[in-house]
């Protein structure tokens, strides 16, 4: 294609400005040569000024560009410097500053895409030109545009009652402004209630946790929704309407006086696979643990008498109060909410997938979610760290790290918390049961404040670490003295041998998963999660607890594996950025946005099922597609896939990106001479 | 009737004849039909890869090309040696996973005219189409004379279940297959812990010492777990066990007297059939003794084998194992 | 735009104060005139205003007839069929020479149609498939139709035969363009009743380059069939269902061309059961038909979940679109020329 | 695969070894040394280095050392390791690559193992010249050429129990097609040899 | 293949907003080097890529097109990169039938992270090229097609006012 034929049909008045980026740019590529070319080659392009400068996004680079546009009336603006993603705000406020609508400016990426990676000056000079052609090809398509905004509620909704949930719920609730906590549970308190004591400081969990989860109880800002779950979710960042599932307790709670008596009286006792980790029991009417909140206990249909048999009613007959109410309906209610923070938690990896630990086979091996409850002086056994058979007391206890993490055939990845976790039990096996104690690890990871002086303290405390996974945990005995025991097999890689250790009690600190339903949950929020399930934040490191979907934050280890100081300061961030939103009262959205072109929709409603923001509906009078640009995030999929070419995109339309790609091919300097076929 | 191709193996020729006899012998009943692979050669065990690669992996290549090209009656091939079906499974994965692997082999096919499109061959074991093809419920249809009072301990050894070559069909560590299929017959099964675990193989060739310590390792966990008999799926597995258990006694002064039969003989006694048709009397410690106690009354298994009650009166529940679910 | 083309409008007589009338057919089928023909009463119409001055499917015209008229002598030529050969070629030149108005009529001239699906291979293929390999021919001697045939009389001349089938468009400047294959009789006399009124009254006539005669929205809005949210799980041949009348037939697996193609048969296929073809081309601002339709079907083809191992995805998906089996056959049947590649690389 | 990539210089000990191995990837490049493999092991008292730390010396390039070592011949195939690797390693078959490797560079027979290939090998002729294995003649064939003693107690004890019972053949079985397997097997090795 | 030699491939690339693109400025600001031949297309997302658009850079003279986007399950726009990789596939099977080898077409998932592995990516993808040829569709069009390309460039049309680009 010859650059030079007339362009003349464009009037667009466009000044281009390649950035040196001190030598950054200038190093590899000729940037004066290329602002020359630009300036001359592309005149026919419109392009009425080039200049090349030291640093663009100094202020008196974007002066440079304010002046053209006055003195110059330029219409459109190219910067060669670096990756948009850093600087297109700069470029864009210094157009604006000219008063040239902002949107009416390209940036290219000379610096990332050109200097940075190649070596070859002279190629890297071409790209730079090929790359800036299409800049200014492109440019003339721009359109100007406005930032949208939307109002923003003040009420939020927080979904998950753990620790996160809590302090982000306090957080704002503090702050002044209304909350809903929703909690599937039927009290808040999450995985942290569980346990006795808390790593490095072994602070006892109970005492830091309960009095945050009475203030929450009591809290004038916060609605408390437990026994509930949200069951969808529509609207967008601002004014999001979320109808969640009270889940009936077949409690009156406004009789109820939490006095525990129907718990006391019920005659059907169960396994508490949830709170004791099945490792204790429970009534069919039921509050999780004593400091509960709230206190008002549930009815659990499956297997209260009543329920099951149709007769008992012992609660009822027995409450003083008279608040048991067997004919309670699940309720439907609608929270109106301009932001929604996510701290679902996670899943224990469950154990029994690693046969070759014996888990649920071998009486004496147990979980560490089981431990812990075992250890809690509030437990099954009121903190007495017993085998099984609920008596003896282990001589020997095994402690097997990295359960169901860092491995390929279950999670790859490490789940953080297992070596302190595995730390403090060795701590308190040792200082309950005088056992020996050994821990066996791949790697020991202590990282952060306190941790590898516990790691010292346990050794200290004569806690025996062999480096090696362990292969196998059985009740195979081979050789005298392995009777009656469980044979911890594994490779001491640093004596380099295979050794068999025979102990009486098997810990498996096993990983964090993510909830088994955290795709549906991420679907029904509209948010991205990971292949293995944890929830996708919208930066890695910049910006880790907003998600991709505006108004949705996570935090704690719904977002990955992470320990209690981690997941509180999650829990305030979220809460940060909520209340900044708030404090804005509107909140203006990038005006990428596609839309459709009414006059040229046939209402075949191929576009309609695409949109995973449900941004695209259908008007049933006019028989026509139409797009809700407040859910619609810009992706362009619906643009690409209208078969009629009735929905355009605003910022990516298929004008601008053929007439980018004419520009970066137009000066195919690469391409050796056509081969005749 | 299920057709199947029938990659029988060297061993099933002389060695293990038993296991040959048996399983054509409860086809019929099961309505199964195998058809041996015209001209198969041997697998090449473990011995041949041991030195050289293309041509161990030509050698398994022209079995399965023998079997795509006598493939009319199904292209799946029943392998009832553990080693055998390893050896088919992996060729044909590895020949998936590495087209480059897979133009040699199939250049060195082309020297004998065959060819073989890897993948095109699906490799079973003989227990797995038992118990998946056909089902429990079918082979408990079959039962006339249910081993009641036969103390069972099944023997996976480790090829059937390890690796997962071509998907897994059954715990790789703690199987429970075979443990079902017996009881499917009537017998009861010890649940003992090593049932998974290694037999030597070859090792007895390499360094007895070795070999017989593996051995060991498995006799002494049934007869801890007063197993009347082993059943096992694996001539070389049989084999160990068996005929060198004289020598395991002579090496370490015990004196196990625990015979090895195969699944097949066992399945063979319940569906009425005589020891003779099922191939018994060819194992050298001999089973009749234990076969006596067929029929006789269940006595209760020492309880400390058994897995802890979920629900105990003193002590702590134990998890729910998700067989208890299925079971 | 071409120069006879600024002539337009000033209405032009001629000895019985007719107007000329030409129409050609190129690489064709001969449809378009029979569709011309049935505009039925009409005709009649056409022939009070017209007299035909070319027209070689009724009336023995000889190009040299043509030759002789002076440059724009013709007021509306309708020239169908696509550019295959150098007689093609040739003619076109030459009515675009002879005529005010030269009209694209019909797909062929318009975009390829038919005869440009030849282009996903080579000439020579063509050739021997016609004259070679196809089952029906009789051709033992293998004889293939030379450019020149030395014969006692002296030298014959047949016309080239191109290797790339070429719209009307690529070859001549085309004031107008009627879609179809063949275009709706209805629409026909649309178009020609403007054009009289437009020669005769001197009324506007369309802008230069119009579309004329066919709708601005895709076929779907005169498709009587109800629409729903498409999600498919995979494609069907005609033959392998048969669809309930009243749902559209995408949703019910069949592959129809309507949302990608403009309107203005009345969706005529699909009223009988059977997915459009696309005959009237893609819509203003589609550039590519058939990637725009690719586009689309591939993204409502329900296949696929984002957690499932990546080759075993690869393997589900392409299992799903093996259901098509000849996308480019199916996408641009009608626009093959007119697409962005306009034809296949032919190695050799 | 990084690691797999071709390069300029000539492959390391640890490239050849990863080269040696069939299938996909070994992935012996993300062995993190946690002794899985070690642990599971039924015969790792007898090695004389445990898999993982061959694995090390492999990376450090000790190839006489690794080589040499029993530790592959010890292998018993029971592939505990390779399904419980945390890392997916394909130990097994890096356990057949090394003994490969080691009777090609005669190796071998420094090593404790010295004997083992020789089983091996005979297995090897049985099957290359027949078809089929032969226990018989191969255990006895074996023990004659490696320790007289074993082919004693071959033929008198279980041996013959086995003979007697029917389960040992006294002549080979050979193939129809024998010649058919035979060019096979050549042009398989002629192969092996530009490839190796 | 001896008279490509110098050949040096011409190839447009798509990235995504989110992952890709992101990728680049990684291997930009990671310094991974990597051959120019590589020219770079912002969309949001794989989605947004129109079919359209692979043809079109081949007709300019691409040699060959790279189309990149989030992991699956990653997408920042939670599935819509499969769309991306159901054109892909049909696609593919199309260039084929115009006798373009589908290996021309190449579909590259790299998240934000894998700076590293997109450099190696185009390394690669440059040489399989390479190897491949020019593909030079102007020069199919000129050489099978007796004629050049008349379609109107983008570049001459006036930016109308909401539609998108003018009828051919």
């Amino acid at each position: 294609m010859n650059p030079h034929k007339s362009n003349g049909a464009k009037k667009e008045r466009i000044g281009v400005y390649v950035c040196h980026c001190g030598s950054n740019i200038a190093g590899i590529v000729d940037v004066e040569e290329v602002s020359r070319w630009a300036g001359e080659v592309l005149a026919d392009w419109g392009v009425v000024v080039s200049r090349d400068y030291k640093f663009m996004c100094s202020s008196l680079g974007q002066e440079l560009i304010e002046k053209d546009i006055q003195e110059l009336d330029l219409t459109r603006v190219v910067v060669g410097a670096c990756s948009p993603h850093l600087h297109e705000a700069t470029f864009r406020t210094a157009c604006a500053n000219g008063g040239l609508n902002p949107y009416l400016c390209e940036m290219v990426s000379l610096r990332e895409q050109v200097s940075w990676v190649h070596t070859d000056k002279e190629a890297a000079t071409e790209k730079a030109k090929a790359l800036l052609a299409g800049g200014v090809a492109r440019v003339a398509f721009h359109e100007p545009l406005d930032a949208m905004s939307v109002p923003i509620n003040e009420a939020t909704l927080v979904v998950g009652g753990g620790i996160a949930g809590i302090q982000a719920a306090l957080e704002i609730a503090d702050s002044g402004f209304p909350v809903y906590l929703v909690e599937r549970e039927p009290s808040i308190g999450g995985h942290m209630a569980q346990f006795d004591k808390t790593f490095p400081t072994l602070d006892c969990s109970a005492c830091i946790l309960t009095p945050k989860m009475v203030s929450v109880g009591s809290h004038p800002n916060i609605t408390l929704l437990t026994w509930s779950e949200v069951e969808k979710v529509d609207g967008y960042v601002g004014n999001f309407t979320a109808t969640v599932r009270k889940r009936a307790r077949y409690i009156n709670i406004e009789d109820c006086t939490g006095c525990g008596i129907c718990e006391e009286k019920c005659p059907k006792k169960v396994i508490d696979d949830v709170f004791e980790a099945g490792l204790g029991y429970r009534k069919a009417v039921y509050r999780p643990f004593p400091q509960a909140v709230p206190k008002y206990p549930v009815i659990d249909t499956e297997n209260c008498t009543y329920f099951q048999k149709g007769k008992c009613k012992a609660c009822e007959i027995l409450c003083p109060t008279g608040a048991i109410n067997f004919e309670q309906e699940d309720e439907l209610v609608e929270l109106k909410v301009g932001n929604i923070i996510l701290a679902t938690g996670y899943d224990l990896f469950d154990a029994r997938r690693i046969t070759q630990y014996g888990y649920g086979r071998l009486a004496n091996v147990f979980t560490s979610l089981e431990f812990e409850r075992l250890s809690n002086a509030a437990g099954p056994t009121d903190g007495e760290i017993v085998m099984r058979d609920g008596k003896s007391v282990p001589q020997a206890v095994g402690i097997i790290h990295c359960v169901g993490s860092r491995d390929k055939n279950y999670n790859n990845y490490c789940s953080v918390i297992c070596c302190m976790q595995s730390l403090k039990f060795a701590h308190l096996v040792e200082e309950r049961t005088g056992a020996e104690v050994y821990n066996f690890y791949i790697d020991m990871r202590t990282a952060f404040k306190d941790y590898d002086e516990f790691y010292q303290r346990v050794l200290h405390e004569g806690v025996h670490f062999i480096r090696g996974r362990v292969a196998e945990v059985t009740d195979a005995a081979r050789l005298p003295g392995e009777e009656g025991k469980l044979i911890i097999q594994v490779e001491d890689t640093f004596m380099g041998e295979q050794r068999r250790i025979p102990v009486d009690m098997v810990i498996l600190s096993a990983g964090l998963e993510p909830r088994s339903d955290s795709t549906e949950v991420a679907h029904k929020f509209g948010i991205s999660c990971s292949h293995n399930g944890w929830f996708i934040e919208k930066h890695p490191k910049l910006d880790p607890v907003a998600t991709m979907t505006e108004g949705i934050f996570i935090a704690g280890c719904a977002q990955g594996p992470k320990d209690i100081p981690a997941s509180v300061a999650q829990g305030a961030a979220a809460a940060a950025r909520v209340l900044g939103r708030i404090q804005q009262k509107e909140l203006a959205l990038e005006p990428v946005r596609a839309s459709v072109i009414a006059e040229k929709c046939s209402g075949c409603r191929i576009c309609n099922d695409l949109c995973p923001f449900n941004a695209i509906g259908f008007d049933e009078e006019q028989q026509i597609s139409e797009i809700n640009p407040a859910l619609c995030q810009g992706c362009g999929t619906c643009v690409a896939a209208c078969p009629s070419g009735a929905i355009t995109g605003t910022q990516f339309s298929d004008r601008q990106v053929k007439a980018q790609l004419e520009g970066l091919l137009a000066f195919a300097t690469m391409s050796s001479e056509p081969v005749a076929a | 009737m299920k057709q199947y191709g029938y990659y029988p193996g060297c061993s099933l020729e002389r060695n293990a004849s038993a296991y040959d006899k048996s399983t054509r012998a409860i086809a019929p009943a099961l309505g199964l039909t195998f058809n041996e692979i015209d001209d198969w050669n041997c697998c090449g065990a473990t011995e041949y890869i041991s030195l050289e690669k293309l041509p161990a992996y030509a050698l398994v290549g022209r079995n399965l090309a023998l079997a795509a090209e006598q493939a009319d009656n199904g292209h799946q091939l029943v392998a009832p040696c553990s080693a055998c079906f390893l050896n088919l499974r992996k060729a044909d994965r590895y020949l998936r996973d590495s087209p480059v692997m897979a133009r040699q082999i199939n250049e060195a096919l082309a020297a004998g005219g065959l060819h073989y499109e890897p993948g095109s061959i699906k490799v079973r074991h003989l227990l797995e189409i038992i118990v998946d093809d056909i089902g429990y419920e079918a082979v408990a249809e079959q039962v006339q004379a249910p081993l009641t009072g036969l103390r069972v301990a099944p023997y996976y050894g480790c090829l059937i279940v390890r690796p997962a070559f071509d998907g897994q069909f059954d715990d790789m560590e703690y199987p429970t297959t075979l443990d079902r299929l017996m009881s499917t017959l009537g017998a009861q099964v010890v649940d003992y812990p090593v049932k998974a675990h290694c037999c030597g193989g070859h090792m007895t060739q390499i360094s007895e010492p070795t070999a017989l310590e593996l051995i060991r390792r498995l006799l002494k966990s049934a007869a801890d777990y007063e197993a009347d008999v082993i059943t096992t799926l694996c001539p070389m597995c049989q084999l160990n066990l068996d005929a060198y258990q004289d020598a395991v006694n002579a090496y370490f002064g015990t004196d196990y007297q625990i015979p090895v039969l195969y699944f097949t003989q066992l399945m063979g006694l319940a569906f009425g059939l005589s020891p003779e048709e099922v191939g018994i009397g060819q194992e050298l410690v001999d089973a009749r003794p234990a076969l006596a106690h067929i029929g006789a009354v269940e006595e209760e298994a020492p309880a400390a084998r058994r897995r802890p009650s979920r629900k105990k009166e003193e002590g702590l529940p134990m998890p729910v194992m998700p067989e208890e679910k299925t079971r | 735009m071409s120069e006879n083309g600024k002539e337009q409008g000033a209405p032009v007589t001629a000895g019985n104060g007719k107007h000329k009338l030409a129409m050609y057919w190129a690489a064709s089928c001969g449809g378009c005139e029979i569709s011309v023909l049935n505009i039925g009463k009409h005709i009649l119409d056409v022939d009070s205003a017209f007299d035909i001055v070319f027209l070689p499917c009724v009336a023995d015209f000889k190009y040299d007839d043509v030759r002789g008229y002076d440059d724009g002598y013709i007021d509306v030529c309708l020239f169908n069929g696509a550019i295959r050969n150098s007689e093609n070629e040739e003619m076109a030149h030459l009515l675009r020479q002879k005529s005010k108005v030269l009209v694209a009529f019909g797909s062929c001239a318009y975009e390829g149609c038919i005869p440009a699906l030849s282009n996903l291979t080579s000439r020579e293929a063509t050739l021997r498939a016609v004259y070679l390999d196809n089952p029906s021919t009789e051709n033992p001697e293998g004889v293939l139709p030379q450019e020149s045939t030395a014969m006692p009389e002296g030298e014959l001349h047949i016309p080239a035969f191109y290797e790339t089938v070429r719209s009307l468009d690529q070859v001549v400047d085309v004031d107008y363009t009627i879609p179809g294959c063949p275009p709706e009789p209805h629409q026909i006399w649309a178009v020609l009743e403007v054009v009289v009124d437009a020669l005769s009254n001197g009324t506007e006539l369309p802008p230069a380059g119009s579309i004329l005669g066919a709708g601005t929205v895709a076929l779907c809005e005169e498709c009587t069939r109800t629409k729903d949210v498409k999600k498919i799980e995979r494609f069907y041949r005609p033959h392998e269902l048969a669809p309930d009348p009243d749902i559209c037939l995408m949703e019910q697996g069949l592959l129809c061309m309507g949302p990608a193609t403009r309107a203005g048969c009345g969706a005529l296929c699909p009223s009988v059961g059977m997915g459009c073809r696309g005959c009237y081309g893609p819509l203003d601002g589609v550039e590519d038909q058939g990637m725009r339709m690719l586009a689309a079907i591939a993204s409502v083809l329900d296949v696929g979940d984002a957690h499932t191992e990546e080759h075993e995805l690869e393997r589900q998906i392409n299992e799903v679109m093996a259901t098509i089996p000849d996308p480019a056959g199916t996408f641009y049947r009608f626009s093959m020329a007119h697409s962005i590649l306009r034809r296949a690389k032919v190695e050799g | 695969m990084g690691v797999t990539a071709t390069r300029a210089r000539a492959p390391t000990f640890f490239e050849e070894v990863l080269a040696e191995t069939p299938g996909g990837s070994a992935n012996l490049e993300m062995c993190i040394q946690c002794g899985t493999c070690g642990g599971s092991c039924p015969s790792a008292a007898d090695m004389e280095h445990t898999p993982r730390r061959l694995f090390a010396m492999i990376e450090a390039g000790e190839r006489e050392k690794v080589l040499r070592s029993n530790t592959p011949w010890y292998c018993v195939s029971c592939y505990y390791c390779m399904v419980r690797c945390p890392q997916e390693v394909h130990i097994t078959d890096i356990m057949y690559s090394l003994k490969r490797m080691a009777v090609r560079e005669g190796h071998y027979r420094e090593s404790s193992a010295a004997s083992v290939p020789g089983f091996s090998e005979t297995f090897m002729d049985m099957v290359e010249n027949y078809g089929r294995s032969f226990e018989l003649g191969l255990a006895t064939r074996y023990h004659l050429r490696h320790h007289p003693l074993g082919a004693m107690k071959m033929a008198t004890g279980m041996g013959l129990d086995l003979l007697r019972r029917g389960r040992m053949d006294l002549t080979p079985r050979r193939i129809k097609r024998i010649g058919e397997l035979k060019a096979i097997l050549a042009k398989a090795k002629e192969l092996g040899g530009e490839e190796g | 293949m001896a008279e490509q030699n110098g050949f040096e491939p011409l190839i447009i690339g798509f990235t995504c907003n989110w992952c890709s693109y992101r990728a680049a400025d990684l291997a930009g600001t990671s310094r991974q080097k990597y051959p120019p031949n590589v020219r770079l297309v912002r969309l949001m997302c794989s989605g947004r890529l129109d079919p359209t658009f692979v043809l079109k850079a081949f007709e300019g003279g691409a040699d060959a097109v790279m189309v990149t986007g989030c992991h699956p399950g990653e997408c920042h726009y939670l599935e819509q990169n499969m769309k991306t990789l159901r054109r892909f596939s049909l696609m593919r099977r199309t260039l084929a039938q115009f006798g373009i080898e589908p290996e021309r077409l190449k579909l590259v998932w790299a998240s934000a992270a894998e700076g590293v592995r997109l450099a190696r990516e185009i390394g690669n993808f440059v040489e399989e090229v390479r190897a491949l040829g020019p593909l030079d569709w102007p020069s199919v069009i000129r050489t099978n097609g007796d004629g050049a390309h008349k379609a109107p460039p983008i570049i001459d049309v006036a930016p109308a006012e909401a539609g998108e680009e003018v009828p051919a």
